[in-house]
């Protein structure tokens, strides 16, 4: 048997190691994605105040504090059991909708664009962000790192800081928004809508337009036949802020709505004595092992599972183009791992929309930030969408509000088989007896992984990115006969 | 002169590389925006997982001193932190522990207040999320059908950076506030004199209070604390006056007082200021003797409104303190 | 050879520290294993003297200052006492015994009250046996 | 400082026996030898003696010693005498620490082996102590040569009149309407029966006609604020009117009462009528006339000792003067009615100093009986039915005779004991001295130091330090008054130097400290922000050092450093012979 180790960082520096190996003929025989890293967050929040958590939890993840910082600031509210007045509601949104449109940025420019934009099997040197600003033009790039940064200042304005903001307190929020601050807020929003557009009209004519791309997208080894979740408001339009969990099967059709302390019912989550991160499975379903298909519980929390999970967007543009999506992709539901990026941008579009939407909102100037906190508190389940999936925390206290317990299952985490799967479907489409195993093909493997923008920093820390990639050609006792490095 | 040096000097060789952390560090070096093109023109990033597909084995293939300065963000929580730590202070000539957690082990350190057993147990078994009937916990080694697999070893207790090698300097901060770093890094590439071994850069040598805008008297008299939603803050009084703990007294500045900005206390990630034995008893002391009443049972009752000051003044820096950790 | 408590006691110069001095004039004879450091008011003991002490290695911790009201500096022993409460929640937090600190008041007057609370705190930390502190940290270090 | 080469000498003193018997002091010096910095470990009979301190001086020339331990008693004995033994040779006191091993080593402890091990760990703790002591230089204030004298009676008269006599403005200030005090109450005085009038007049015309002396009666004292040499004070009259004075020391005189025995049902006080007080018993000396409520002359007078006193329900002290107030009472009784009986129920007969036992070996001989009880057993008095010989009987059980007996009387008169004061809490607060459990001032140091107190510029003397005859009030407040003349004379006078410093560099001016200490000698400096001390207000009790968040202040002789590696030293030690 033959062992090729792709080590995205390898096992010593790394957070995230993936194990291939072949059979004698050299075909794929399995795949191990390999978690190194726990902090054991759920532990040590026992004894802290509960309004401390959502100050807390933003340290499981630098990349996306935001989220953490939001479901535990709703899981407070819920232990508290009150809601936030609608001004406080609505800033918390505002300031998550920011959240959204920095990170999709990040991503789409910084790590997916490359492979579209400049092209999947290009050359390394160019397959970068710098090599999208080549082909699209430098004064786009600048416009990238601008229209991040602003995203970010309106994160830092509302929340302190711009990683591990001060925003919530449980039953509402520690500032108001003054007219000045709401204007200026409304003018950027504009600015984000337009650049989401403009993105999309990339995607649009860069990738849509290229047959080989669309390819790429519906070929085989980037698709995987999963259950989606996602969060749907009222009308089941995608929400990442608020509403019920639902989730819908290969088909399309519900499997289950649940709202966030129903979570239990519906969601489990399984130990492999190889990883520290467990993989999440719907309970209904049960545990097939790393298989898709109806009969297994695998399902996956991303851009696109959010899409295929709910009825439509909540505002009018994204609207536009997520029936766009759709109808290219030959409707709803849609498998294909690569189409997670144009997902993403669709919910950028609507990211910034509901940001603008929010700035324009007379409320959102209002001063009642604090709801009455008269109740004894308990225990509350607070659930949002992260950028890389479904995050839910449930606090239990005594009636001091000294958390007693704690349960966290982290966006990415709920992705953790589908990782598996999508690794091991990409590696036995590209690494085949006969086929050199290059760059290229590292490359087309590592697409699959890139798609989940895995935020190991929730997961297992670290960060999305282009990640280095590294195969060794083993003898039967393991010694490298030959390493083929990516650049 | 300096800037005759400059010209003719190499560029830096720098490396990032995180422990037990969250990202966020890494994410506040990428904050340097603009001052980003500053960065690469003056420094050659040699290491840098995030972005760089530097391996561990070129890593080790360095002459020892190869790396000219290695910003080290993270707490020491399992092996491959601890080898890499040695691996990085081995390579690097100016070793920096970058943030709270290589400071003084940060959040991640909380951890202390536990062990791995418990951790284990609450993680992989009585989550109430998960099915583990078989009470599996992942193993270091582990047989596959196909072969054999490892993850690190997972410890008991959380150390910070300087526990486990020695660091030259501290650069404080959760995350480090983007324009200190810049200052540093721009006084290391200057060439300009570095304070001495051991110090901690890029943060005040006063506290939070001399940049804090609210309003301070010398009315530290207490009768009962409250945690911050029991009061309506009036956004300008000194939080203590309020009755509500803050770091700020005990807390290094440097960070622009961001916390107090968004109306939070300050939660003390820039550490105690320069000398501090241990990073929070000063803070316990000054804290305990604003309490303004004299009888026992009385003064109990007001201690009891504090109800976390091992996670209150150790927030972020319990494996740095003189305890280190919770005695079991 | 069977467990002998170390004990760091603080005493206060003007009321306890003239209390031990007296039990020594007046030839009354306590336990050993109390090491004394004189402090002018127990106002001025900070809890990181108490830390450290544990952390060397002593068993127990005994601050001693003046009775309430007879303060050579007015309240020092008031300061001392609200100290005292916090640091019990904290220690405890920590998984040490209270009983490993303990705050006692002691007159210059009180000599044979001072012998006969060294003897009885050495008694109840010999129950309590060693602190595990100093070996936790010894196995901590690098 | 750590950093300066460290060349430390060791002193274990073997206080002749005291210590030597149960510390091996030669094993210990020979350890402590070997400790890091210490250049020479010696021990020496008797390191208080001037050869002893002559040894260190010495030392420290030859070997240029630059910090010295010395283990021997406490240093609230010595170490002032070995701190001028370094300056005589020409090195900075405060490099100096002490270790007791006296007090609290060989006099408290019965195995040699764990003694001398604790005695190792003390002097280990001292030496990495002394190795982060600093210079310290005295500071110097100016003396304001006028005085407060708080209470007119003897004592503060005497102090006022040698104060004045030398030339300086003195204060009287006397709450009541009239000076002279408890003496002005007697008719003669014991042992050798002088007048107390004759004694306090002239003192009394003194006072009022000396230039150098204002007088202020029905007047209080306000709260008194700044320190040794800069006092100043609001003096209060009962009309309110306010007079502003300014002083640099205090004498502190302000006396004792009389306590009431209304309280106890034995005596009857209050119920029977010819049971009197002793201070009404001298109003009718005085007066000339010892007789009945009913005008009779008393065939028998009963004197009961300790009234108040000496009892644990009510002052455990002894009050010092009844005794032999109680014989002179007996001579003038047996005096001025031969044909009286006088009982004298006495507890014990305290006749120490000068004439008083010879006064009691006189009386002895006279007409009176002596009768001894036991403090923990009363003698009751009852009223005789009428037609009775007598018409009341102390019941009492005679100690020597074994027997219970009933002693006849037509007047009874109770010795009453001395008492504090109700306000002396106020005095003390308003001085800024202290008192112990029964209300009375404490001094400085029992022994040593018996009229200063805690705070540097005030002296107490008379009975407000405790219950005191004539002359012994009247050498208090000598004492004080040459003390207080020697400091004038000095013009300026040391102060306090361990102080608390504020570190500008690291104070955030958050003000935690400013409410802390207790003489406001801690400020806000509104321009730079910071928070500053007043060093000669400082009394060195570190209290704001240990509440300041950030370590800006330090206690000097006392910092963080200091008592740390003293912790470290004596646990290292520990560790090492565990």
């Amino acid at each position: 048997m033959k062992r090729y180790t792709i080590d995205p960082i390898t096992r010593l520096e790394g957070h995230g190691k993936i194990e291939i190996f072949c059979n004698d003929d050299g075909d794929v025989d399995n795949v191990y994605f390999q978690v190194p890293e726990l902090r054991g967050f759920e532990k040590f929040c026992e004894g802290r105040p509960v309004e401390e958590l959502s100050q807390i939890v933003t340290k499981i993840c630098g990349v996306c504090p935001g989220c953490h910082h939001m479901a535990s600031g709703k899981a407070a509210d819920a232990v508290f059991g009150v809601e936030p007045p609608p001004t406080a509601k609505k800033i918390r949104e505002l300031f998550y909708m920011a959240h959204f449109v920095h990170s999709h940025i990040a991503h789409f420019y910084a790590l997916a664009a490359p492979d579209f934009v400049v092209g999947p099997t290009a050359p390394k040197a160019e397959r970068n962000v710098l090599g999208v600003i080549a082909k699209v033009g430098k004064e786009i790039g600048t416009e990238v790192i601008k229209q991040r940064r602003i995203a970010q200042e309106i994160q830092a304005l509302l929340g302190g800081h711009q990683t591990h903001v001060v925003l919530n307190t449980p039953g509402g929020v520690r500032k108001g928004l003054t007219e000045e601050e709401r204007k200026d807020i409304e003018e950027k929003a504009k600015g984000f809508v337009e650049f989401s557009k403009f993105s999309l009209k990339i995607f649009n004519d860069v990738v849509l337009q290229n047959k080989e791309y669309v390819d790429i997208i519906l070929n085989g080894p980037y698709s995987l036949s999963l259950y989606s979740m996602g969060l749907v408001d009222d009308n089941n339009k995608v929400n990442f802020y608020d509403g019920k969990v639902r989730v819908v099967d290969q088909e399309g059709s519900e499997h289950c709505k649940y709202a966030p302390n129903e979570y239990r019912d519906w969601v489990a989550e399984r130990v492999e004595p190889w990883s520290y991160l467990k993989f999440p499975f719907l309970k209904q379903v049960g545990w097939k092992g790393f298989v898709d298909g109806k009969d297994s519980g695998v399902y996956h929390a991303t851009p696109l599972s959010r899409l295929n999970a709910s009825d439509g967007m909540a505002t009018p543009a994204a609207q536009e183009e997520f029936e766009k999506m759709y109808e290219t992709l030959g409707g709803k539901p849609v498998h294909a791992t690569l189409a997670m990026h144009w997902a993403r941008l669709i919910e950028l579009l609507y990211s910034a929309e509901h940001c603008l939407e929010l700035a324009q909102d007379p409320e959102i100037t209002g001063t009642d930030l604090q709801a009455k906190l008269d109740k004894t508190p308990k225990e509350g389940v607070g659930i949002v969408e992260a950028q890389r999936g479904t995050l839910t925390h449930h606090y239990w206290t005594d009636e001091k509000g000294l958390v007693t317990k704690a349960n966290i299952i982290v966006g990415t985490t709920n992705n953790n088989a589908a990782i598996c799967m999508s690794l091991k479907k990409a590696a036995q489409g590209l690494i085949k007896k006969g086929v050199t195993v290059d760059d290229g093909i590292l490359n087309m493997v590592e697409m699959a992984f890139r798609a989940y923008d895995p935020c190991f920093s929730c997961a297992t820390h670290s960060l999305p990115g282009a990640m280095p990639m590294m195969v060794n050609f083993r003898d039967l006792d393991g010694n490298i006969l030959r390493t083929v490095k990516r650049n | 002169m300096a800037n005759k040096k400059e010209d003719t000097k190499p560029k830096l060789k720098m490396a990032v590389y995180w422990g037990a952390a969250c990202g966020g560090c890494c994410v506040s070096v990428l904050d340097v925006h603009e001052a980003l093109f500053d960065v690469v023109a003056a420094a050659d990033l040699v290491f840098w997982p995030i972005a760089l597909d530097t391996k561990y084995a070129d890593v080790e293939a360095m002459e020892d001193g190869y790396i000219d300065l290695t910003l080290f963000n993270g707490a020491v929580r399992n092996s491959e932190n601890e080898h890499m730590a040695k691996l990085l202070r081995q390579k690097t000539k100016v070793l920096v522990a970058y943030g709270s957690c290589a400071h003084m082990g940060g959040i991640p350190g909380l951890a202390n207040f536990t062990t791995k057993e418990e951790i284990f147990k609450r993680v992989y078994e009585t989550s109430e999320s998960t099915v583990n009937p078989d009470k599996i916990y992942p193993q270091p080694e582990f047989e596959v059908p196909e072969g054999k697999l490892e993850i690190p070893v997972f410890y008991n207790d959380v150390r910070s950076l300087g526990q486990v090698v020695d660091v030259d300097y501290y650069l404080p901060g959760c995350p480090p506030q983007t324009e200190r770093l810049v200052e540093v890094f721009m006084a290391i590439v200057k060439g300009e004199e570095l304070p001495p071994k051991g110090s901690v850069v890029g943060a005040n040598v006063k506290t939070q209070c001399e940049e804090c805008e609210r309003k301070k008297s010398d009315n530290k008299l207490i009768k009962r604390f409250y945690r911050p939603w029991q009061i309506e803050d009036d956004g300008e009084t000194c939080f203590l006056e309020q009755g509500v703990i803050c770091m700020g007294p005990a807390t290094r500045g440097g960070c622009g007082v961001r916390c107090i900005k968004g109306n939070a206390p300050c939660r003390g990630c820039y550490g105690p200021p320069p000398d501090a034995p241990d990073p929070g008893a000063k803070m316990m002391s000054a804290i305990a003797t604003m309490i303004d009443v004299n009888d026992p049972d009385e003064i109990q009752k007001v201690v009891d409104d504090i109800d976390d000051p091992a996670g209150t003044f150790y927030r972020f820096s319990l494996p740095g303190s003189i305890l280190r950790r919770k005695m079991t | 050879m069977s467990f002998e408590p170390k004990i760091v006691a603080f005493l206060c110069n003007w009321c306890s520290y003239t209390g031990a001095d007296l039990a020594g004039t007046s030839r009354m004879k306590y336990a050993h294993n109390i090491r004394i450091i004189r402090v002018m008011c127990s106002g001025r003991v900070d809890p990181t003297f108490v830390l450290k002490a544990l952390r060397e290695g002593a068993d127990g911790v005994l601050i001693c200052g003046c009775h309430p009201g007879d303060c050579h500096y007015h309240e020092g022993n008031y300061r001392c006492l609200r100290r005292y409460h916090l640091m019990q929640k904290y220690i405890q937090q920590m998984g040490i015994e209270s009983d490993r600190l303990r705050l006692e008041w002691v007159s210059a007057s009180e000599g044979k009250q001072f012998a006969e609370l060294v003897d009885e705190m050495t008694e109840q930390v010999r129950k309590l046996g060693p602190s595990e502190i100093k070996p936790v940290m010894e196995k901590l270090a690098v | 400082m750590a950093e300066q080469e460290q060349r430390i000498g060791v002193y274990i003193c073997w206080c002749g026996s005291n210590i030597a018997k149960m510390v091996d002091v030669e094993g210990v010096s020979e350890q402590i030898g070997k400790l890091p910095n210490v250049v020479i470990a010696k021990n020496y009979k008797y390191m208080c003696s001037d050869p002893g301190q002559d040894l260190v001086v010495k030392d420290i020339k030859e070997h240029n010693l630059n910090r010295v331990v010395v283990a021997a008693c406490s240093p609230r004995m010595h170490e002032m005498t070995f701190r001028k033994a370094l300056q005589n040779a020409g090195l900075n006191p405060y490099l100096f620490e002490m270790a007791n091993i006296r007090e609290q080593v060989s006099w408290v402890h019965e195995d040699k082996d764990f003694a001398t091990k604790k005695a190792k760990s003390l002097i280990a703790a001292a030496v990495r102590r002394v190795s982060f002591h600093e210079e310290l230089d005295k500071r110097t204030v100016h003396i304001d040569p006028a005085v407060l004298v708080m209470g007119g009676g003897i004592s503060g008269i005497s102090a006022a009149l040698e104060i004045a006599d030398a030339g300086k403005q003195v204060y009287l200030v006397e709450r009541s309407n009239r000076l002279g005090g408890r003496v002005a109450d007697l008719d003669v005085t014991f042992p050798y029966g002088h007048s107390a009038r004759q004694l306090l007049e002239p003192m009394i015309k003194r006072v009022e006609q000396h230039p150098q002396i204002t007088v202020f009666t029905e007047c209080k004292v306000e709260e008194v604020f700044g320190y040794l040499g800069n006092f100043e004070c609001k003096v209060i009259g009962k009309d309110g009117k306010e007079t502003g004075i300014k002083f640099g020391n205090i004498v502190v005189a302000t006396g004792l009462k009389n306590f009431d025995p209304s309280g106890m049902d034995n005596y009857g006080y209050g119920k029977l009528p010819d049971v009197v007080t002793s201070v009404e018993f001298e109003k009718m000396l005085r007066q000339g006339k010892i007789e009945t409520k009913e005008g009779k002359i008393p065939q028998n007078v009963a004197l009961i000792h300790c009234v108040g006193s000496r009892n644990k329900d009510i002052h455990e002290y002894c009050s010092r003067t009844c005794c032999m107030t109680a014989l002179k009472y007996a001579n003038q009784v047996t005096a001025a009615l031969p044909e009286t009986n006088v009982y004298d129920c006495y507890v014990d007969m305290r006749a120490f100093g000068k004439g008083c036992e010879e006064l009691y070996a006189n009386t002895s001989r006279k007409n009176v009986m002596f009768l001894m009880f036991d403090k923990e057993d009363l003698p009751v008095i009852k009223k005789t039915a009428a037609g009775d010989t007598c018409n009341m009987v102390v019941e009492m059980n005679e100690v020597l005779s074994g027997e219970a007996i009933e002693v006849p009387a037509d007047m009874v008169v109770l010795m009453v004991g001395a008492e504090a004061h109700e306000d002396a809490k106020e005095v003390a607060h308003a001085v800024g001295v202290s008192m112990c459990g029964n209300d009375f001032f404490i001094e400085k140091h029992p022994k040593l130091d018996p009229v200063a107190t805690t705070t540097d510029g005030v002296y107490i003397v008379g009975s407000c330090q405790g219950p005191k005859d004539i002359p012994d009030s009247i050498a208090q407040a000598g004492a004080a008054a040459s003390r207080i003349l020697a400091t004038i004379a000095q013009v300026e006078v040391e102060v306090e130097v361990t102080t608390a410093v504020v570190n500008e560099d690291l104070c955030c001016g958050c003000q935690t400290c400013i409410k802390v200490c207790p003489y406001s000698a801690v400020t806000y400096d509104e321009e730079k922000k910071v928070s500053t001390v007043n060093e000669v207000l400082c009394k060195g009790c570190g209290t704001c050092g240990s509440t300041c968040p950030t370590g800006a202040i330090r206690s000097r002789h006392f910092t963080d450093q200091q008592i740390m590696s003293q912790i470290e030293g004596l646990m290292a030690m520990e560790m090492e012979v565990a």
